[in-house]
Order: structure tokens, then C-alpha cells, then sequence
């Protein structure tokens, strides 16, 4: 029996060539006679525009054309609204306002696109925004979460009678009946800052239009290649077939990839068409910065409801979220905070309210983690607040009240992103939690190490904290498996890839079901030309729902090659095995016949293709999972604070995650080494901040702080539990997200466990040196 | 009228001789005059380090230099490392150990990694660390580019 | 984020550089390692008429011992040579500490010593520096050389006593004193990025246990680069004790710097960092002169 | 960005008020005004090539004045646009005469600050604010006291230098003479402003360079 692929770590097939450079990005690709695009910005966070001149830009040598939201005519229109609002929630408000691709009227965003200049390179288009004057009458700026709704605030959207986006109230139980049970009932008011995704790629687009054969060509760093593609060809008033988008290597996603209704998306191909020459559109990060969208910052007001002995009663939590300018994401992000509050513990009541605010900054849209952060950032703070009225241990609060293994599968009773109720399909909380316990040494480090280091002038903290990972939601995802006649076998999928190892890992799957090498089979994403459906990388669901699919289609090609092979070989087709590109006769090795020669006999040139069967082999396969798999998991760490100075350093950081069933653990530990680095960044250096006039002042390097090597700690210690999911054959789930949840609400744990303040109790997801010392300071006063 | 400056730069054992405006970034004649599409550019404000070459044997920011300025110079990009069919031993090092996800930032690792490895063949984990801190990287959390740099410099010693 | 155009001159020697910043005025700069420059020319910030870029004038690039025991240091020297060099190392161990910590090492490869002194960020290494070390400048201009000491030098934010058809030629470094420790304490939010505040530190005793002289230099805590006199007025001549570094250090955080407050950090923030790395330094810098 | 403060003036107020008439006065604390145009009465457009440090840009704005009382206060509105981002800025001015012949200003003012200055800039805003609104009253300080001992022996006002970019601040001199046809006022603001508006202007754009 061949080895089997699924399971093992494996080195990846696309390494070699991004290694040496010979990948192709999205600024790799140039075409003959290429024009190229810069982005007038408004300066402005609030403005009526009065008058865009644009013709010393246009009388600049080498500018091909400027355009304004007036150039666009009847093209010009808000949208599309990428994700629809949840109509299934009774009572739901959702008030729909879909990006302007370029500012028409109004401004609403620093940042937000006013004109576009096309020239012969991107220096002299840079030269040529210098140009363009934009005269403006300058509205008051809104941006307070709170403030944007009252009634006499500045209206973003003047056709609204508010700044409410939407409000969509969620109850399990009755937190009235909580409050009544309760002993002790402890309020917060918690804050979640902004981060950007900061890919190391910025974003970018090359359209194409070739009018002999009526094709467009769009290369697109698009997280979701097929909505694009159709709204693409619907603005353009094309078929599909005439719009071919493709993926090429992508540098990264991490959410705000997903957008494409913003003005490279829906400008850049009419141009490239207007025009009928290549365009090139490559962001910068400034531009990256100011408008590509960013995600968090919520405003809660929670409450959690207790028993005496810390059982819980119920939670609260009544929550602003901000979509800033526009809300063409629907409220995917703030229903995956409702999601995710509660779900890893027993919870009987819970009512939970999301109050949607626009506000005049940039969109907010999913960045990874997408809503979750944020719920269980408030879960695990309450419980913390808790744990210190009741004068508790930290993970003995949580301890008593996991859901328990008995407990799957459980129906939360609130909708999520994906417009089902939740479904929290297996899991095994506690076997989490006790792992990563036992791994860093809780209670050795309580009774002894903390204790020792206290004594040598040292400040060291623990922190533990739960979280799960809705992930693999539907609608679906799809593929085609082909075995070809060389041998070797091509998967094509319309999925995404922005570095996540599909290569790989789609190809094991398929190895492994037809008895071939990983390395013979060939992996395409993200090309509308050779397979046309699916929806986008997003919600960590690729490895699932595409690999799924994959795995489904490539036992239908596995099904048709033993068909084929048995009426060659004259052998019923239990008798046959499939390895090593063969398919042979069990104990007869010489009587075989090679997957390549069966590829060729299966479209066969003369005779007839009897009834049944189909030629090829090929087979496509869909797979839609009626609700999401959840993974989970524990995050601990140890931290060394310098009470002086605020600066912090992780001794130790211990994670049990639990995604099912790995197709490639090497691969699973990258993703959560990547989204741990995002979450500490979160935590204590990266925030994106906006004056008190609108004007972002994180837009560079130099004041939004990337995480470097010497910021993470030396060794991420990673646990690996295994619950696979009864949803899909291989127990899948995804894992994408699952690092960068926990760390804000653990990190903040752990730095008050190290000061040991009684009165110290961090209240925002993220802080830096000086917050902390003045957290010490307050503290310390009170 | 432009003014238009002659330079003379060997890229990779090759002298081009071009004649440049003297704004243009170096990473914008590599990758564009050049079409050497590894080197990478993700900030154009010296921060990130995804466009790190060799200058005259040592790293640099080619975003943040006029191409004026390295006239006469002898650079090296991630193409003068390996190739596909047989890869650098730093090239093997990060494969093996899964130092690359998206693969946008690993040329700019790259490159910092043979200019630390000439200096420091056998390097501690805390040294590859400090090596590496000056090139951005979103997907990996640095802990297996740490490990492949050690691992680099092993296979490099056996070689 | 493409510069603005530019008009160019590479000249080749000083003489040529002199005559081209004197014929420009205003409207010209000198570009050196330009990891300052470009990236705020990138970000269209800086626009510069006229760029002088001192790059192939080879003479300005260099390291020599000084009769004294001093040094003397090219303008165009970059940083990593200056950092690497066994002289540097032999005779201002704390210059080689300093310049480590400027930014990374990609950067330090192409900056230049009298670069940065020349731009005068507040917020960098060089300056302070200079101004610990007590170093010469050497201006230049058609109308021949002017000797500054650094403490003249820096007049503000970016600002220095250079004319606009001047060059800072070179820097001079007078030997270190016997019987002298150093310390450098920096509080950044990731390493190499800018202080939130810094101090170097130098203490030399007269042979026995009291101190002949404390020097402490800060930066990112002010218009720029600044010496502190009240670890001198205190020290000097006395045995110094835990508690004097302590009163020297709440005094230098409360009268002697002027840090504000932005995203990163508050002023009162700040100040305490002033206070904190004040003592840590002089104390470290008594401990190494004592060994 | 809000910003508020006092100075004390070693002259009585009408010396100082009128101080802001002379365009020696203005010449070395306003470096780089290229012109100062009025519209009407109480509003005004300017045009200044700002560079300090490795930073420079060209700059034109516009200002207005209301309720002036002189010589005791009044409040400017104003706005400069550049390709490196825009700026919009009130402030109050309130001259007080004190006891010992002293005259107290104080200034309180609220500028927004847009684009590139704004975004990628913030880094250095405080330190440079400081040192230019330092500068700007060092500047107005020593012209007083060269006026005042004018006025005592009859004899001439010494020029006198700003302590940076002395260059510009002859060039401008020589402009702002060309000016006398202006009405107070607006001598008035063209002297304001730099302590207002143009010296927070030059702090923002002055603070955007390094990386």
C-alpha cells in the first residue's frame, strides 16, 4: 500500500519558485504598450465637492487621460453591495450603502478616490496628481462611535435619518432572568482598537482588453476571483466567458483582498476598454494604508451575571461597530462577534445587540479573525472581572464552565456570518484547556517561579484564556480533478490562494486518492478561464470546503479510471488497486495499465462511448456544508513586564489548537504562527489612529508598527488536539484565523497577573509602553 | 526635458548601461529596466525590507536609493542564487523548514541571510533572530525563518 | 510613492562639490546616504529643486587615528564601516554600541556619519553622539573651513549653523579621558525604531572614587539632541552614590529635556523614561570605569 | 492639533501692537512669503515657498480677519493648501497690559492639519512645533527691544536677524517694504499668521521628513 499523503508534513510544491524568484506578482506582469494608473485622494475626512480641475494634470507630457466621477457617466454607481444583509434575523436593521468606486457628490473618507490619472509611467502619473485641484466645502468630521448617533450629529449619508448602519439584536434565554439568579453581576466598558492587514503585498489590478476577441483580461490580487469576475462583466455589460480574472501569485490576503467593488476593481477595466491598452494599477502603501479596508474597533458595554461559586448566568452586551463610511460587507464582522462571545462556555442567557455607526473613516471589512477577536476579547475580560470580584483563579473560572464533550453538537441560537443558526459541531474544550495548563506550568509558575522572580525585582505574569474559530462556512465552494494523459493529475479550483499552501495541500489530497505523487499533481487557483465557480477565500473554509470538494471528485476519477481499467484489463474492478500511477491487478504486478494510457483510451477517437459512461478522465465536484466547523482552542502565555519603563517581553507561549483532522501539520503550525504574530501585534503594536479632524495618522512604517523577529517570542509552543468534524469526510477544519484571536485578551491577563495590582484592570485590546505604565500609575494612585 | 544620466551596473555578473532619470528608485530599475521581477517592493520607505539587495557584497533597501547613487556598483538580487533545478542551500533551508508562506518578503530574507551568514557562519538562534529583524514578514510569526537561517548555515558548512 | 524630479550633480571631488552647493543656493542639497532623504521624497514630502550627491567623492569616506588618541571620521564614512572598524572599537567602544542602534543593519550600510549628524533628526543616534563625545565639526565652503563644536552645531528640529553652500566635511573625536565608563540606554517600542527617549552616558574618575566629569546626552526627548549640566554640576569631585545619581536623574527628567506627547507616548510618559535611563546609565557608565 | 500659550512682551502694548506694522519685524520671522495679497478689507491670500531641513514646499493660502480691537484682540481664520496636504487654522490673539509695563499675549488657536503632512508625518510635530513658536517669539523679543532703544535715542530700528534661514528673511524684507500701501491690518495678520498658523504650518511640514 502507497504511503498516504494526508496527514504528514510535506514540503511545498510552490516553494521552489518563490524562492528563486520566479514567481509572478501581480507588478511582475507588464504588456506591450502598458499605461499606468495613480489615485487622486481627498484629503479631506468630510467635504462637499465643488469643483475637481483637472487640466493642468492633463496637459502634463506623458498623461494619457484623467477622470473624475463626471468622466464615468451613467457607469458611475455605489456598489455592489458585496455581502447582503441578514434578512433571516427577525427585526434586523440594515441600512444598504455600497462604495462609491470614485467620490461623485461628497466626500466621506480621507483617502477616498476623487479623480484618476492615466500616463506612460507611475512617476509621471504621481507628477500629474500633484495637478489636480480639488476645491471643496469642508462638512464637519464624525468619527466617535457614540457621538456619530446622536441626534445632532453631521449626517454621512444625508438620504439616512442617522449614522445607524444597521442594529441587530440577538437573545438566547433571558438575561432579565440572569440578573435576577445572580449573586454578583460585573460590567465593563471595553474597547477593540483598529488594525490594518497590512499584507507585505500591496494590492493591484492589470486589465486587458482585446476587442478582436472581445476579451477582457484582468489580473487581479482579488481574495475572490469569481464575484469579481461577474461583477466585472455585469458593470461591463459582458458574458462571463468574455471576462477572464486571474489570481496571480498573491502576497498575502488577510481579508481586505475579499473587496472589490473599490475603484481599481470598477474603474480600471472600463479604462483599460476606453482606451483599448493595457492598464496597470499597483497600490502604494500610503494609499494601502488610507483606503484599503482595516477592521475592529468596536465599543462594548458588557455585563456577565453570576452564581457565588463563579458558574455563569448569563452575558450582556450591547456593542457600537464601526463600518466607517460605507458598509458594502454587510455585517459579516459584527455577527461574528455575536458568534463568538460565548461559544466556549455554557452560557444559558445571552442577549447581545450589534449598533452598526457609519462614521467618515475608511471601510471596515473583515481583516483576519473577522469579528471573532473581538467577542471573545469580551468574554475573557468579563470572566477575568469575574474571577477577580469573586477572587478566583483565572483557569479555574473558566474550568467550571466549558462546554463539555457531552455537550456537541450544540445549537447556539444565534446567527452567524453565514446566515444559519450556529452549530458548534464537535469539540473537546476541556482537554484544551488542561493541556495547555499542564504544558506551561500554571501552577508551578503561581506557586514558584512567579513568586521567585517577584523576589529578584522581577515582574512576570501568566495569562489563559479559551477561544474558538467559526470556520468553513458555506455557500460552497467547487473543482475539477483531471488525471491527463502524461499521468498527471490537475486539480483546477477558482479559490484563492494568498500563500496558504493549496499547492500542497490540495494536491495531497488528490494524491492520496489516486495513487500518484504530490509532486505530479498540478494545482491551479484562481483562473475564471479554466473553472468558473466558487466564492472566495475567506472565514478560514479553503482547506475544507475546496479540499472536500477535491476529495469527493477525485474518488468520481478514481471511479471512472478502475471502470476503464477493468474492461482493459479484464478484471472486476474489486480486484484492481491504484498506486504509483497504475492501475494494476492485485497480486498480478506485471498485469497493469498506466494512468496516462487510461487518460488517452478514455477519450477514445473511433467506436462509441457506451451508455454510462463518460469519457475523460475528469469529474467536478461542489461541496456547501450546512453550517460552519468549529476548531478551538487554549492560549497561554508568560510575560516579563519592566514596571519602569512598560516595556514587555513573552517569556513563553503555549497554544493547543484543535482544527481536526491536519491535512498538513507543518502547514497547519505556519497559519498559526502567522495569525499568533498578528494577534500580538494587535495587542501591543499595531493600531490604526484617526485625529479628531479624520485624518489617519498611522499611514506609514514609521507610526503603524509592524511586528518584527524580535517581538515574538522565541518558540511558539503548539499543542495539537484532534477533533475532526463529522461535517465532511476528512474531519476538517479550518485554522486560518485561529492564532490572532486569543492573544489581546491573554496578553492583557497576563501583564495585570505580572504587576499584581488590585486595582489594575486593562479595559482595551490594545496598548503600548506608555498605556501600561499610566495603567500602573492609575493603579497604583487608586 | 528629463534630464538623463549614464550608468554602468553589474546585476548579477552582468553590466547593463543604461541612461536613467536620476529619480528613479533603484528598485524600480531592477525590476522594470532590468525585469528582474524577485526582488520585491513593499513599502518604498526603507521599513519592510522585501526589496533588500546586495550592493557591492552588502544588504540594502533598494526602494530607498536613487539608481544614480550605485553607479559603477556590483549588485546581486535573489535570481544570482539558485535556480529552480538546484537551489542555494539558503533556498533549501527555508523550504524544508516552511520559512515562506506567500513567498513575497523571502527574497528580501534572502539576501539578508547571505550577507549574515558570510559574517557569522554558525549563528545562535538568538543571532539569526536579530539578523532577520529588519525584513517584514506577515505570514510566518519569524520562528521558521529563524530555524532556516541555523539550518542555511549547517548546510552551507557541509558543502 | 515615486519622488518629485529633481536636477542632478554627481560631482566627483569636494573642490566640484563646493562649487556646485555655492552656485545652487537654496534650491540645491546635498544628498548623502539619503536613507533619510528618499524615503521623504518618496512620500513627496521633501522636494528638493537640486540634488548634490556626494556618493563618488571617495575623499570624504574615511577613518584616521588622530595624533591625540582621537579620531577622525570622513562624512560620506557609512555607518557600518564606522560600526565595524577595530579602531572605532578600540578607542569609542560606546560610538560602536550607539550606532548599533540605529535603525537595522540594510540602513546602516548606506547611511552616512556626517549625514546624519547633518540632518539633525532629534530623534537620532549621531547627534547626541557627537555631542557626548564632545567632537569637532568641520565645515566647508568655497570661502574655505570653519571648525563647530557639536554642542554649536544643532540649532533645532532639523536645523543646524550650516549655510546653504556649506558641507559638513568631516567629524573629529577627541580621545576618551582614562578611567572613563559609558552607557547607552535606549527605550524604543520595537528595535530599531525611533527612541521614545535615550541616553548616553559617559563618567570618568580622577584616579581615585570620585568622578572628574559626567556627561549625559539625550535625544528624542527635545528640539533635538541636548547635554544635560546637572550630572556634571552634581557629580563632579564627589564619591557618586545611588541616591546622588537619583536626585541627578529626577532633576535631568523635570528641568533639563522637553519630550511631548504623540501616539507612542505621553510627555509625563517620557519624562519618566528620562528619569529611569538617567540612572541606569550613570550607574552603568561608574560600574565600567571602576573596572 | 490645539495649541495654546503667553508670552510676556518687556514693552507696553501700543509698542508691541504696533511692532506687528513693521516689515522689517515680519521679514526675519516669516521666512519664505513670497507675496501677500488683499482681497478686500478683512481678507487675504499668500503665497510662501516653505523650507526648513530637508523638507520644502510651496504653499498658498488664504486669511481672514475678524473683530479686530485693537490694540487689544482679535481672531484669524485661515487656510494653506500645498501638494504636500492642505491646513486650516483659527486662532485668537488677546494682548494685556500688565502693572509692570509688561504686555502679556495670549494666543490659543485650533489648526487641522490634511494629507501627507497629516499621514505620514506625525512623528516629529511636537518638537518642531515648539521650536518654531520659540523661535517666532525670540525673534518678535529682540525686535522689540531694538524698537524701544530706537525710540529712546530717535535712531533708526537696527535691523536685526531671525536666528535661522537669515537669508530668506532679507529676501522677504525686501518684498514686505513694497507693501506700505497695505492697510494695517493686514501687516497686522502677515505678522500673526507666522506666530499663529505659519509656524504650525512649518512645524507640520518640517516634522513629516525622516523615515
Amino acid at each position: 500500500m502507497a504511503e498516504k499523503y494526508v496527514g504528514k508534513s510535506i514540503k511545498r510544491n510552490e516553494d521552489r519558485r518563490l524562492l528563486t524568484g520566479n514567481s509572478t506578482f501581480i507588478d511582475d506582469i507588464n504588456l506591450p504598450g502598458m499605461l499606468h494608473v495613480a489615485i487622486k485622494r481627498s484629503d479631506f475626512a468630510h467635504a462637499k465637492i465643488n469643483k475637481i480641475d483637472v487640466e493642468k494634470a492633463k496637459a502634463l507630457p506623458g498623461v494619457v487621460a484623467v477622470y473624475t466621477a463626471e468622466d464615468l457617466g451613467d457607469y458611475w454607481r455605489p456598489g455592489p453591495l458585496q455581502v447582503p444583509p441578514p434578512s433571516v434575523i427577525k427585526g434586523a436593521i440594515f441600512n444598504a450603502r455600497p462604495l462609491e468606486c470614485i467620490a461623485k457628490h461628497k466626500i466621506r473618507f480621507s483617502g477616498e478616490p476623487v479623480a484618476v490619472v492615466v500616463a506612460e509611467n507611475r512617476y509621471i502619473a504621481e507628477d500629474a496628481l500633484d495637478l489636480i485641484d480639488l476645491d471643496v466645502e469642508i462638512l464637519p468630521y464624525v468619527g466617535d462611535l457614540e457621538k456619530t448617533v446622536a441626534p445632532d450629529a453631521p449626517l454621512i449619508h444625508e438620504d439616512l435619518e442617522s449614522n445607524l448602519a444597521a442594529d441587530v439584536v440577538q437573545e438566547v434565554g433571558s438575561w432579565e432572568k440572569a440578573v435576577a439568579e445572580a449573586d454578583v453581576v460585573v460590567k465593563k466598558r471595553l474597547l477593540v482598537n483598529r488594525v490594518a492587514g497590512a499584507a507585505l503585498e500591496n494590492r493591484g489590478i492589470v486589465v486587458n482588453w482585446d476587442s478582436n476577441l472581445s476579451l477582457l483580461t484582468v489580473w487581479a490580487t482579488t481574495q475572490g476571483p469569481i464575484p469579481m469576475r461577474n461583477s466585472i462583466a455585469k458593470y461591463l455589460g459582458l458574458l462571463e466567458n468574455q471576462v477572464r480574472l486571474i489570481n496571480p501569485a498573491i502576497g498575502g490576503g488577510f481579508g481586505p483582498k475579499i473587496m472589490s467593488s473599490q475603484i481599481d476593481d470598477v474603474v480600471i477595466p472600463w479604462i483599460a476598454m476606453k482606451l483599448k491598452r493595457p492598464v496597470k494599477w499597483i497600490e502604494d502603501r500610503r494609499e494601502n494604508f488610507l483606503a484599503t479596508t482595516s477592521e475592529r474597533d468596536q465599543l462594548h458595554y458588557a455585563e456577565i451575571a453570576l452564581k457565588k461559586d463563579g458558574t455563569i448566568l448569563g452575558v450582556k452586551d450591547i456593542f457600537y461597530h464601526n463600518t466607517g463610511a460605507y458598509n458594502p460587507y454587510g455585517m459579516t464582522v459584527p455577527l461574528n462577534t455575536q458568534a463568538h462571545t460565548v461559544s466556549n462556555y455554557r452560557v444559558p442567557n445571552f442577549l447581545t445587540e450589534i449598533k452598526m455607526v457609519f462614521t467618515n473613516q475608511m471601510v471596515v471589512t473583515p481583516v483576519r479573525g473577522a469579528g471573532r477577536p473581538q467577542g471573545v476579547f469580551v468574554m475573557e475580560r468579563l470572566l477575568d472581572a469575574a474571577a477577580d470580584e469573586l477572587g478566583m483563579d483565572k483557569a479555574e473560572i473558566r474550568r467550571i464552565n466549558l462546554l463539555q464533550p457531552e455537550d456537541f453538537p450544540l445549537r447556539t441560537g444565534i446567527i452567524g456570518q453565514d446566515f444559519v443558526e450556529g452549530v458548534l459541531d464537535s469539540g473537546n474544550y476541556p482537554y484544551a484547556l488542561e493541556q495547555t495548563y499542564e504544558k506551561i506550568e500554571y501552577e508551578k509558575f503561581k506557586k514558584e517561579i512567579q513568586p521567585k522572580a517577584r523576589a529578584e525585582g522581577k515582574y512576570k505574569g501568566i495569562g489563559i484564556t479559551m477561544f474558538t474559530e467559526g470556520t468553513a462556512v458555506g455557500p460552497y465552494e467547487g473543482c475539477k480533478v483531471l488525471v491527463g494523459v502524461t499521468g498527471k493529475v490537475s486539480v483546477v479550483t477558482a479559490y484563492s490562494n494568498q500563500g496558504q499552501g493549496h499547492y500542497t495541500t490540495f494536491a495531497q489530497i488528490a494524491a492520496d486518492n489516486l495513487g500518484v505523487k504530490v509532486t505530479d499533481v498540478d494545482v491551479v487557483t484562481g483562473d475564471s478561464g479554466q473553472w468558473s465557480w466558487g466564492v472566495g477565500a475567506f472565514a478560514s473554509r479553503g482547506i475544507t470546503l475546496v479540499g472536500t470538494a477535491i476529495h469527493n471528485a477525485s474518488l468520481k476519477v478514481r471511479e471512472k479510471a478502475l471502470n476503464l481499467a477493468s474492461k482493459l484489463l479484464e478484471t472486476p474492478v474489486d480486484e484492481l488497486e491504484m498506486e504509483d500511477g497504475v492501475v494494476r491487478v492485485a497480486d498480478m504486478p506485471e498485469k497493469f495499465i498506466s494512468l496516462g494510457d487510461l487518460a488517452m483510451r478514455s477519450n477514445p477517437t473511433r467506436g462509441t462511448v457506451e451508455p454510462g459512461m463518460e469519457p475523460g478522465l475528469e469529474a467536478a465536484s461542489y461541496y456547501g456544508p450546512p453550517h460552519g466547523a468549529t476548531g478551538f482552542g487554549c492560549l497561554a502565555m508568560i510575560v516579563d513586564v519592566d514596571p519602569e519603563t512598560g516595556k514587555i517581553k513573552i517569556d513563553r507561549l503555549v497554544v493547543t489548537d484543535d482544527c481536526g483532522q491536519p491535512v498538513n501539520p507543518m502547514v497547519v503550525d505556519g497559519q498559526l504562527h502567522g495569525g499568533l504574530q498578528m494577534g500580538i501585534g494587535e495587542a501591543f503594536y499595531e493600531n490604526l489612529v484617526y485625529d479628531d479632524y479624520g485624518q489617519l495618522v498611522t499611514a506609514s512604517f514609521m507610526d503603524y508598527l509592524f511586528p518584527q523577529a524580535t517581538d515574538m517570542p522565541d518558540k511558539f509552543e503548539i499543542i495539537h488536539s484532534q477533533t475532526k468534524s463529522p461535517l465532511n469526510p476528512l474531519g476538517i477544519k479550518g485554522v486560518g484565523e485561529a492564532g490572532a484571536i486569543a492573544p489581546p485578551a491573554c496578553m492583557m491577563q497576563a501583564f495585570e497577573d505580572a504587576l499584581g495590582l488590585k486595582d489594575m484592570f486593562i479595559t482595551e485590546s490594545s496598548i503600548n509602553p506608555s498605556k501600561l505604565y499610566h495603567y500602573v500609575q492609575k493603579a497604583k494612585s487608586a | 526635458m528629463t534630464q538623463k544620466v549614464k550608468v554602468a551596473i553589474t546585476v548579477n555578473g552582468t553590466l547593463y548601461e543604461r541612461e536613467v532619470e536620476p529619480r528613479l528608485l533603484l528598485s524600480d530599475f531592477i525590476r522594470h529596466e532590468l525585469g528582474l521581477k524577485g526582488t520585491h517592493v513593499g513599502c518604498e520607505h526603507g521599513l519592510c525590507g522585501a526589496c533588500t539587495v546586495l550592493i557591492d557584497g552588502h544588504t540594502a533597501r533598494s526602494c530607498t536609493l536613487f539608481t544614480v547613487m550605485v553607479d559603477g556598483s556590483d549588485i546581486k538580487t535573489v535570481e544570482s542564487l539558485g535556480t529552480m533545478e538546484e537551489m542555494h542551500p539558503i533556498q533549501e533551508a527555508f523550504s524544508e523548514v516552511h520559512a515562506l508562506q506567500c513567498g513575497f518578503c523571502t527574497p528580501g530574507f534572502l539576501m539578508t541571510t547571505v550577507e549574515f551568514l558570510e559574517g557569522n557562519p554558525n549563528p545562535t538562534a538568538e543571532e539569526a533572530r536579530e539578523a532577520i529583524d529588519g525584513n517584514f514578514c506577515r505570514c510566518t510569526g519569524y520562528e521558521n525563518i529563524v530555524e532556516a537561517v541555523q539550518l542555511a548555515a549547517k548546510k552551507m558548512a557541509a558543502h | 510613492m515615486k519622488p518629485a524630479p529633481f536636477d542632478y550633480y554627481a560631482p566627483t571631488s569636494v573642490e566640484e562639490a563646493l562649487d556646485k552647493l555655492t552656485e545652487l543656493g537654496y534650491s540645491g542639497k546635498v544628498l548623502a546616504g539619503g536613507q533619510s532623504l528618499i524615503p521623504a521624497m518618496n512620500f513627496r514630502m521633501a522636494r528638493p529643486t537640486a540634488l548634490v550627491d556626494l556618493n563618488k567623492v571617495k575623499e570624504l569616506s574615511y577613518i584616521k587615528p588622530t595624533a591625540d588618541g582621537g579620531l577622525a571620521i570622513g562624512t560620506m564614512t557609512r555607518d557600518s564601516v564606522v560600526e565595524e572598524d577595530l579602531l572605532v572599537s578600540e578607542r569609542f567602544p560606546i560610538l560602536v554600541k550607539t550606532i548599533k542602534h540605529i535603525a537595522h543593519k540594510q540602513i546602516r550600510n548606506r547611511g552616512t556619519f556626517g549625514g546624519a549628524i547633518a540632518h539633525a533628526d532629534p530623534a537620532a543616534q549621531l547627534p547626541a553622539a557627537v555631542l557626548l563625545l564632545d567632537a569637532n565639526l568641520k565645515v566647508l565652503s568655497k570661502s574655505g573651513e570653519r571648525w563647530v563644536k557639536a554642542e554649536d552645531f544643532f540649532i533645532g528640529p532639523f536645523m543646524t549653523v550650516l549655510e546653504p553652500e556649506e558641507m559638513l566635511a568631516e567629524v573629529v573625536l577627541p580621545p576618551m579621558a582614562p578611567n572613563t565608563g559609558a552607557s547607552y540606554q535606549q527605550v524604543s517600542r520595537q528595535k530599531g525604531g525611533y527612541a521614545q527617549a535615550a541616553v548616553i552616558s559617559t563618567v570618568t574618575f580622577d584616579g581615585s572614587d570620585r568622578v572628574k566629569e559626567a556627561r549625559v546626552a539625550l535625544f528624542s526627548v527635545g528640539e533635538s539632541a541636548l547635554l544635560a549640566n546637572k550630572p556634571n554640576q552634581v557629580l563632579a569631585g564627589q564619591v557618586p552614590t545611588a541616591e546622588a545619581i537619583e536626585e541627578v536623574a529626577a532633576y535631568v527628567a523635570k528641568n533639563e529635556c522637553d519630550p511631548g506627547t504623540d501616539i507612542h507616548g505621553t510627555e509625563e510618559y517620557r519624562r519618566n523614561l528620562v528619569h529611569v535611563l538617567v540612572r541606569r546609565a550613570l550607574t552603568e557608565a561608574v560600574q565600567q570605569a571602576k573596572k | 492639533m490645539k495649541i495654546e500659550g503667553t508670552h510676556v512682551f518687556n514693552g507696553p502694548r501700543e509698542d508691541v501692537w504696533d511692532m506687528f506694522y513693521d516689515p522689517n519685524v515680519l521679514a526675519s520671522a516669516l521666512p519664505g512669503a513670497q507675496k501677500m495679497e488683499m482681497v478686500n478689507e478683512d481678507e487675504f491670500k499668500f503665497d510662501m515657498n516653505v523650507r526648513v531641513g530637508p523638507v520644502s514646499g510651496a504653499f498658498s493660502g488664504e486669511l481672514q480677519l475678524e473683530n479686530v480691537v485693537k490694540p487689544d484682540s482679535l481672531t484669524l481664520k485661515g487656510g494653506g493648501k500645498g501638494a504636500p496636504g492642505f491646513l486650516n487654522g483659527v486662532g485668537n490673539i488677546k494682548f494685556k497690559e500688565q502693572e509692570d509695563g509688561t504686555t502679556l499675549m495670549e494666543y490659543e488657536g485650533e489648526v487641522n492639519i490634511g494629507g501627507a503632512l497629516a499621514s505620514v508625518g506625525q512623528r516629529m510635530i511636537d518638537s518642531v512645533a515648539k521650536s518654531m513658536i520659540r523661535t517666532g517669539f525670540e525673534t518678535l523679543d529682540k525686535a522689540l527691544v531694538a524698537r524701544l532703544a530706537a525710540k529712546e535715542s530717535g535712531s533708526e530700528v537696527v535691523d536685526f536677524k531671525a536666528p535661522t534661514e537669515a537669508q530668506f528673511a532679507k529676501e522677504v524684507a525686501k518684498d514686505m517694504v513694497k507693501m506700505d500701501n497695505l492697510s494695517a491690518e493686514t501687516k497686522l495678520i502677515i505678522y500673526i499668521v507666522p506666530v499663529i498658523a505659519v509656524i504650525i504650518l512649518l512645524a507640520v511640514i518640517l516634522n513629516s521628513c525622516g523615515a
